[in-house]
């Protein structure tokens, strides 16, 4: 599964995206795997309520299932216009 | 409906002029320019980052949603990314409609969604350094009005 | 501030490119455009009456207030007079605010009292003969907004 | 007293401004003493809900004092925009 980052979420990473597989049902869980994985991760998805979860380039939520999903992306609220 | 997303400048009078004369059945014009603000603290850039792919589907879905809910003969959306100074234009919106109100309401409804449901992402480079412009809630308690 | 009436046609791209330009602190620049609409019944050509001298007064209160009512860095009113043919640009208003919130209202609140408060009257001629356009209670209405 | 007609009111009277002697008090004085000239100007005020007014170029009521007025206008409801 193709896993992107964006500003600050990218920063705290260190990379703007990577291939993951992983078993994770939801995104919760894919973030609770990462975040078991090193501390760059657990310091990005520290406050979930500051981030925001895109599913295959739509927005969506955390709860979200991933059966099927090819690309997931993590950034904090959107600041266009 | 016409949505670009591009690093390049746009030309806002040729883009506002050209949009009004294709619209032969439209009254009303709306457009909506956002230009990189001069800050206090001494601004030297504004580096849009944005998602691929996303980015374009996002405002095309927008665009969209305006043109099904307001009585419109066609909408534009540009917006720019990568690195742009004090004073450039960052994106602009235009719609066209036969009444003004559904002009007027369509470009305030592009505007307040493309605002906190577009993938873009604003840096700030001042000589103290970068720093993420944060999203405002008044940004997103705009979107209750719609 | 800008209050222009004329007879003579504007370059709305012009305009609107240099409105912006001329703006240096304002984050958000609105712009409406009046175009003359081709109605089903065949319209030839708009006339529109204005009274000389209350004409700029009223425009120029109407922005005045508008400046008061919002924190603007400009406003622009250009109104045209005579006959003019469907597709033409009868009129324009851009405003200029650090926030995009004031640049719509401000902006809405321009087109809705000129509407109604400037002297302006439009006569529509079609081959069935010429015709007095009725003001709109809607128009009237839009007032109790502000 | 210069008097204005525009739009309907002007076609209806027939001219686009004369000047008028008059030592009425308000604008309603000002159309009673007009209607009774002519019918032109009796047709052209038939109905004061369908009419507007300016004095000196400023919107106004026909109640409105012409006391040291030198422009009175009268038009039907303004279509600008």
């Amino acid at each position: 599964m193709n896993v992107l980052y964006f500003a600050w979420v990218r920063e705290r990473i260190g990379l703007p995206r990577e291939e993951i597989e992983t078993e994770a049902a939801t995104v919760a869980d894919l973030v609770t795997e990462l975040c078991g994985r090193e501390d760059r991760y657990a310091a990005a998805f520290a406050d979930l309520s500051a981030l925001r979860v895109a599913v295959d380039q739509t927005l969506s939520d955390f709860d979200a299932p991933l059966v099927g999903v090819r690309e997931v992306a993590f950034f904090p609220p959107m600041t266009g216009g | 409906m016409d949505v670009r997303v591009q690093e390049a400048a746009f030309d806002l009078g040729a883009e506002s002029a050209g949009f009004a004369a294709r619209c032969t059945t439209s009254g009303a014009v709306v457009t909506f320019t956002g230009i990189v603000r001069d800050v206090a603290d001494g601004l030297e850039a504004m580096e849009i980052e944005h998602y691929p792919g996303m980015t374009e589907a996002a405002l095309r879905d927008i665009a969209t949603e305006a043109c099904n809910r307001w009585t419109l003969e066609d909408a534009l959306v540009i917006h720019r990314h990568g690195r742009l100074a004090p004073g450039e234009m960052i994106m602009m919106v235009a719609t066209a409609a036969p009444h003004r109100k559904d002009a007027f309401e369509a470009a305030e409804y592009l505007m307040d969604y493309l605002k906190s449901r577009a993938p873009f992402w604003k840096r700030e480079m001042t000589r103290a350094g970068a720093a993420w412009v944060a999203a405002k809630d008044t940004d997103e308690d705009a979107l209750t009005r719609w």
